[in-house]
């Protein structure tokens, strides 16, 4: 079937955009804005608001009708999320497997200081009502805190023999992030360490396509959860161990 | 800047219970000042280079003034105070300050060769003469910047914040220029990530940081001088904002100082807590930072937005008052007058809590009334805000309405895209219509209630600051560095000798000379109280 | 649904100043009653005939009640009431009533054979007789209603209230059911442009209005029964709104009743005023219409929003205010209760007015003091919204503050786009979220202050009621019709015997009679007045 | 010189939309929201907000880079806007050539009751401290006021013997608008009338491109002033008396 956006009518397509030009208000920045809806593939630009910002940018407001649509039945759903192992069993799987506690090790890598998401996944109270990797008794976690530098980061890992490697990248500004990560998985490849561990990354603008591209087993974007993680730790391990 | 509010005591705070607080206020700023009066550190060593008017680095980009401190450390002169080993090097090289440190920093002359201070009496004159001059320097040009901002309007109450924070500073200035031609009366240029973990300024016009955008004498200069046009367009002064904390946060105070700063976001305790700083190397660069600050009249605002980020802000609310009353006095004890101290403070309680609007009213009445002759400057919504940038603006008009009502004076206001990015151009402008709104529309709304004596917001409020004065006799009797070592504020343990910077901490020697130190303004008295 | 406010005289009004207002507004409602008690209108009479059940259309969609009553004028019937015909009919064709009306709006039966009621006694009980099961039918549904209603959760104040307006009932059923899941308490179907002016009701299921969708009895139906099922869903009961008004104002009442409608927006004024139909005939259809409404215990809501959507909203308050002291003391005399009785007001006032937020707050603490019983229905900012969304959204917020802040009851929520379109699904999505933060966040804020003495608001509010009682007085000396013939609303004058609708007015013969007019509730006395 | 939006470095190309689509929160939702923006020339889309609308609706906020440019120096604007006649010279122009007043019939046509945007170019108050068209002394000016149907404006054009038309419609769901104005224009070429008169049209979602479309003489938006339809006005009639 093919849909479009929907206001008050079916597939009437209507849409809002909005966003500032590098011209000052007047006929022209106008008519460029009109321009780069259509270009976008909106019907029936409407201007709705316009404000000019001073120093030579302008603003706008548009609404209209987007004639692109989408066949819903050829949307390839990247595949099911892999489903949630219990507490439970994670440990007892784990137990039976290994023998041993797994170790983790977990940081916000480079000058980042936003530890609230890293937390959330490792700390024994956990997120959104879900416990952290603290308290799965299978876990040793090591939560190295923040801004801790891939160099220093490679340090701790070979030092407590870390299985699982969590890090987390918030600022993302002039993709400060990427070159961040990208450094990390250098790293543990040139001390032969990659295929020893489980790399994984996360934070709000993280995706998993993106962390597969940049070389990680795996990546958690905004509201993500502890027994998610785990989920996905403890498969990997049983998966890797067979 | 700041004027006594309208109505200076809405919630009829019980009269001993303040008494109390500001009491326990003053019991741990003079314990602090005891304990760090006979230290210095190597940036606060490196400030009053600064102070002298040495700038520049070297091919790498070291300052020369780090690498002037480092060697009077390698050399053992650093405990007579940096000044007094450059006023030396002056005497045999004939040659200014700038060239002399110049000369040691590029190995030309070799401290060690000084091995000690001779001829102290005379030096210490010499050093003194220096000083003076610079100080007279700097005073002539703060008293020309005065009288430029004299000839402009000084906006309306409440001022109205914003940031920038592009990484590049040539974009920072047109988006700071659109926001105060859109009415922003303030603008802050955020810093880039871990700037706070350098142990030196960054040096040049720069063009690429993360989150934000360095903070050097020259990127000030440029935002400066681009203020200062816009203020003449808009006929409006518009004020310039930067961090002065971190490593180097004696050396950013005398940056601010020198380029012309009006308000510097300066935190006694931010360091320790949340850059892992040293205790006694923060609380020793703070005091003499303020003493900095209070000689440009550039208002400092603190930092407790950042105690209720991360944890629960309703329950940790008396954390804030506590460090506030803390940064209140520590401030007083550093020369900073009521109206230059800046109280900061946040609207950070989860939003879909049952009247939390009447708890955000009850926290922005408490400080109000604590510090009646002082500045507040209110942070707006951020953690709790997400990816709908509509809400956003639902929860940043909220705020913006609790700020009017209860007289804040300086409203930091909140983007649409917070939890997306730094601002972008039409972010500012959405937010400062947003707040230009309330500001006309609710003009003269504070003066209009009074809170029933019932009320839950008077109920809330006295319970926080009950809580607070609890706090803050455990601070008083264990003394301010063992409270942080046992994690008081937002559970985090920041043991004396832990941390960072620790190794820029030492005891002066008796004969320890610093003529900054009888030059700069000195603890506030009397005039504190109300 | 309307429960005593929880602070029934925030503003302190001088008690004599109200008494006046009372006073005024019950002998203007008098006057009223006493010119129209002997007039009846085409309208009423097919609102009566529909009350009996009768419904449908011929082939062309006029509707048989129209053709009737068409019929029984040209034969000159009419002065003795439609019900009185058709019972003679009923009685010669031994037919039930829908039938019988079918029989003579087809040419079957020539009421120009009956030439005048015969056997007058005898018919005028068979009339009854119809009169009373119908009767007794609507009543027994009524409680079926009320049954249903009281097995789910009624929500919480303020109510909020959206609307939907597709010109489609199938899209309108989508709209409204997300609007429900997503929080709205009640759901409004805007009718298709002036169909106010139809003197019919338009027949069938709809899928093609203009700027909102028509007003019909299956139209009702269809938008009930979704609202019923996702009432179910919610465990929270939907409440149904559509407008009593225009010409057909008395048969909308009777579908509003038959389908289970909860709220109707019905103002005695707005038709005269704003699609000038005859002040007779609306005034004459408004009593009748007001009490099915009370037999329907359905809220009715008034429209002075309207008076300040085209003059100056500060400037014209007052007329607010005198409207709808009219409105109420005519609703009491059509047998409403005064917990049915909903005041409407509005946040109109240009925002770029300084001090235009405590003006919004006078007027709606005014209305709140002043009618304390009643549920006030608050509409938000329209005329000074523009194109840009996202200053729409601080503009409701604000709405939605000064609503939960003065205990309005119904909050009719504003739209980011209501410069644009009428809504599209996710703009009542935004308007619900904007809401039901201040509901929550702000939910005890009303019990919170009391007001100084020497407020601006009081001021405001005392100022806007005298400039209303000196209109009542101006209105009450000359009476309504005249005042309204002389342009005291608006500026807009409407002539007695001009506008739309006045040759459907007629005088009531001796031998007139309707038996809803003793079945109907009547005048409320007593229990109006505090 | 080619641009793109800009947030906070030149030609970034950022961009917000938001739009709803008829279908449930879902994976598949998430997805055609994505493919949307892309199709829409948004690389990077990042979805910022989902909602779940409830009956099979879903609503999306996604932020990213346009890639689209323009070509400023190809844009033509499509020109200079007329220049603003002064009252006086309006009246001194018109009285020399005529000599007579002009007769103006104003109304909002259709079921549209909307009079406020008429009334401001109309009436004597006029509209943004610009005095509307009945204080010239040259206009008579007849403000039918609202509602009146197409057939009874072509009654009064002829009776009144009007010299401009102006009409003005503010509701345009369903195109009513359209409906409404093309009905007049035909009406008018019906009576023989349409050479005889100057036909304008006017109201918030109208443009001067969409009145030449319908056949009218000149078109007035949002925020239009009463002296500028009163400039072309003058121009109009009398380019069209020489
Ligand atoms: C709180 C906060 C702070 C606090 C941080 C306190 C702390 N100890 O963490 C303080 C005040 C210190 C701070 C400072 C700064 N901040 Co900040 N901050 C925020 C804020 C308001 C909330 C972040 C948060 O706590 N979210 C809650 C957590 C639970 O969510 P989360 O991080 O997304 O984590 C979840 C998932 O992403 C995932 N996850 C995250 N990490 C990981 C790791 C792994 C391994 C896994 C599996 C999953 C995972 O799981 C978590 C649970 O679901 C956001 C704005 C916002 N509303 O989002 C800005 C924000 C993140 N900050 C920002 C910036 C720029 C800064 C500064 C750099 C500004 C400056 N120049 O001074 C500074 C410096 C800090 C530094 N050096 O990095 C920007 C980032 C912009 C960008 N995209 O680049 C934001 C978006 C604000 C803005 N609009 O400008 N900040
Ligand atoms: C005030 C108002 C009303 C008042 C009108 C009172 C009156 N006497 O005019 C009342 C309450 C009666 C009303 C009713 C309705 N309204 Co209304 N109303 C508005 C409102 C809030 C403001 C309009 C206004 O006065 N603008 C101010 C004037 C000055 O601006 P303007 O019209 O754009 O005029 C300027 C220019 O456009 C131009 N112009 C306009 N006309 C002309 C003509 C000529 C010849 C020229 C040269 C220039 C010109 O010059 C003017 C000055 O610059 C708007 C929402 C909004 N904020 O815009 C909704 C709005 C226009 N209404 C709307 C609707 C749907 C209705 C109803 C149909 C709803 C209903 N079903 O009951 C009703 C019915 C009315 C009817 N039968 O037409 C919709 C229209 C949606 C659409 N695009 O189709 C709007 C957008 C609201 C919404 N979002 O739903 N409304
Ligand atoms: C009090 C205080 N100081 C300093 C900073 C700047 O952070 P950093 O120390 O990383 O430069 C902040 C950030 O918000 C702050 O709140
Ligand atoms: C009181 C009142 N009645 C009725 C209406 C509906 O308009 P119309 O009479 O054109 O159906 C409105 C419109 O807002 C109104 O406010």
């Amino acid at each position: 079937m093919l849909i479009k956006p929907y206001g008050d009518t079916f597939n009437d397509g209507a849409i809002q955009i909005s966003f500032s030009l590098p011209l000052p208000l007047g006929e022209k920045s106008k008519k460029a804005s009109l321009e780069l809806a259509l270009k976008m593939g909106i019907a029936n630009p409407k201007i709705t608001f316009t404000q000019d910002l001073g120093e030579d940018f302008s603003f706008f407001i548009i609404y209209g009708n987007l004639s692109h649509e989408i066949d819903i039945d050829s949307l390839k759903i990247s595949e099911v999320k892999e489903p949630i192992i219990d507490f439970w069993d994670i440990n007892r799987l784990i137990d039976e497997k290994f023998n041993r506690k797994i170790v983790i090790v977990g940081a916000t890598i480079g000058s980042d200081a936003h530890t609230v998401g890293l937390d959330a996944i490792l700390s024994a109270k956990g997120y959104a009502g879900d416990v952290g990797l603290e308290r799965y008794p299978v876990f040793q976690v090591h939560n190295l805190g923040s801004q801790v530098l891939p160099e220093l980061l490679l340090e701790q890992i070979m030092d407590l023999q870390a299985d699982v490697v969590l890090v987390s990248q918030v600022v993302t500004q002039k993709n400060i992030h990427i070159h961040n990560l990208t450094q990390l998985v250098e790293l543990t490849e040139g001390a032969g360490l990659r295929d020893h561990i489980i790399l994984i990354c996360g934070g709000p603008y993280l995706s998993k396509e993106l962390a597969l591209e940049l070389g990680y087993d795996g990546g958690f974007g905004a509201h993500s959860l502890p027994s998610e993680v785990a989920s996905f730790i403890a498969r990997r391990l049983l998966e890797k161990s067979k | 800047m700041s004027n006594p509010p309208k109505d200076s005591s809405f919630l009829n705070l019980p009269r001993d219970l303040i008494d109390e607080a500001r009491y326990l206020g003053k019991s741990i700023a003079s314990a602090v000042h005891n304990k760090i009066k006979d230290l210095s550190t190597l940036s606060i060593e490196r400030a009053s280079l600064r102070m002298l008017g040495i700038r520049g680095a070297n091919q790498e980009g070291t300052p020369w003034v780090n690498i002037f401190t480092e060697k009077c450390l390698s050399a053992n002169l650093i405990e007579n105070g940096a000044l007094m080993v450059l006023a030396q090097v002056c005497k045999i090289t004939r040659k200014d300050p700038q060239q002399s440190v110049e000369m040691v920093s590029e190995g030309k002359i070799n401290l060690n060769d000084l091995i000690e201070v001779s001829n102290y009496e005379e030096i210490k004159i010499l050093c003194h003469e220096l000083a003076n001059k610079a100080y007279e320097n700097l005073n002539y040009k703060k008293k020309e910047r005065v009288n430029f901002i004299n000839t402009l309007s000084s906006g309306t109450k409440p001022y109205l914040y914003v940031i920038v924070a592009t990484g590049n500073i040539y974009e920072d200035v047109k988006q700071a220029k659109s926001a105060a031609l859109l009415g922003a009366d303030i603008i802050a240029v955020i810093r880039t990530t871990a700037q706070s973990l350098l142990d030196y300024i960054p040096h040049g016009v720069t063009t690429e940081g993360f989150g934000g955008t360095a903070a050097t004498q020259e990127n000030f200069a440029v935002m400066r001088e681009a203020l200062d046009e816009v203020s003449q367009k808009t006929g409006r002064y518009i004020r310039l904002v930067n961090y002065c904390s971190g490593l180097a946060m004696p050396e950013i105070a005398t940056l601010g100082l020198i380029e012309g700063l009006d308000i510097m976001v300066n935190d006694a305790i931010y360091g320790i807590l949340f850059r892992d700083i040293n205790s006694l190397r923060t609380l020793t660069d703070q005091e003499f930072s303020r003493r900095v600050l209070s000689f440009g009249e550039i208002i400092i605002v603190t930092g407790e937005d950042n105690l209720i980020k991360t944890v629960d802000a309703r329950e940790m609310a008396h954390t804030v008052t506590a460090s506030q009353i803390i940064n209140y006095y520590l401030a007083l004890k550093s020369g900073l007058k009521p109206g230059l101290i800046g109280l900061g403070h946040a609207f950070e309680m989860d939003p879909s809590e049952d009247d939390s609007f009447l708890g955000e009213l009850a926290q922005a009445w408490l400080v109000r009334d604590l510090f009646p002759k002082s500045p507040i400057k209110y942070m707006p919504p951020t953690r709790y805000l997400t990816g709908n940038i509509f809400r956003s603006i639902v929860l940043n008009a909220a705020f913006n309405l609790v700020g009017v009502l209860t007289n804040q004076e300086i409203l930091l206001l909140g983007m649409p895209t917070e939890a997306l990015h730094t601002p972008f151009i039409q972010d500012r402008f959405l937010s400062i219509e947003n707040a230009l709104y309330f500001k006309n529309a609710a003009h003269s709304i504070s003066g209009e209630f009074s809170l029933k004596e019932s009320s839950l917001i008077r109920k809330r409020a006295i319970a926080v600051l009950n809580k607070a004065v609890a706090l803050l006799k455990i601070i008083n009797d264990k003394g301010l560095f063992n409270a942080l070592s046992e994690g008081v504020f937002a559970s985090i343990k920041r043991p004396e000798s832990m941390g960072r910077g620790f190794d820029g901490v030492f005891t002066k020697s008796s004969s320890y000379y610093n003529p900054f130190l009888s030059l700069l303004p000195g603890e506030v008295n009397g005039e504190s109280e109300d």
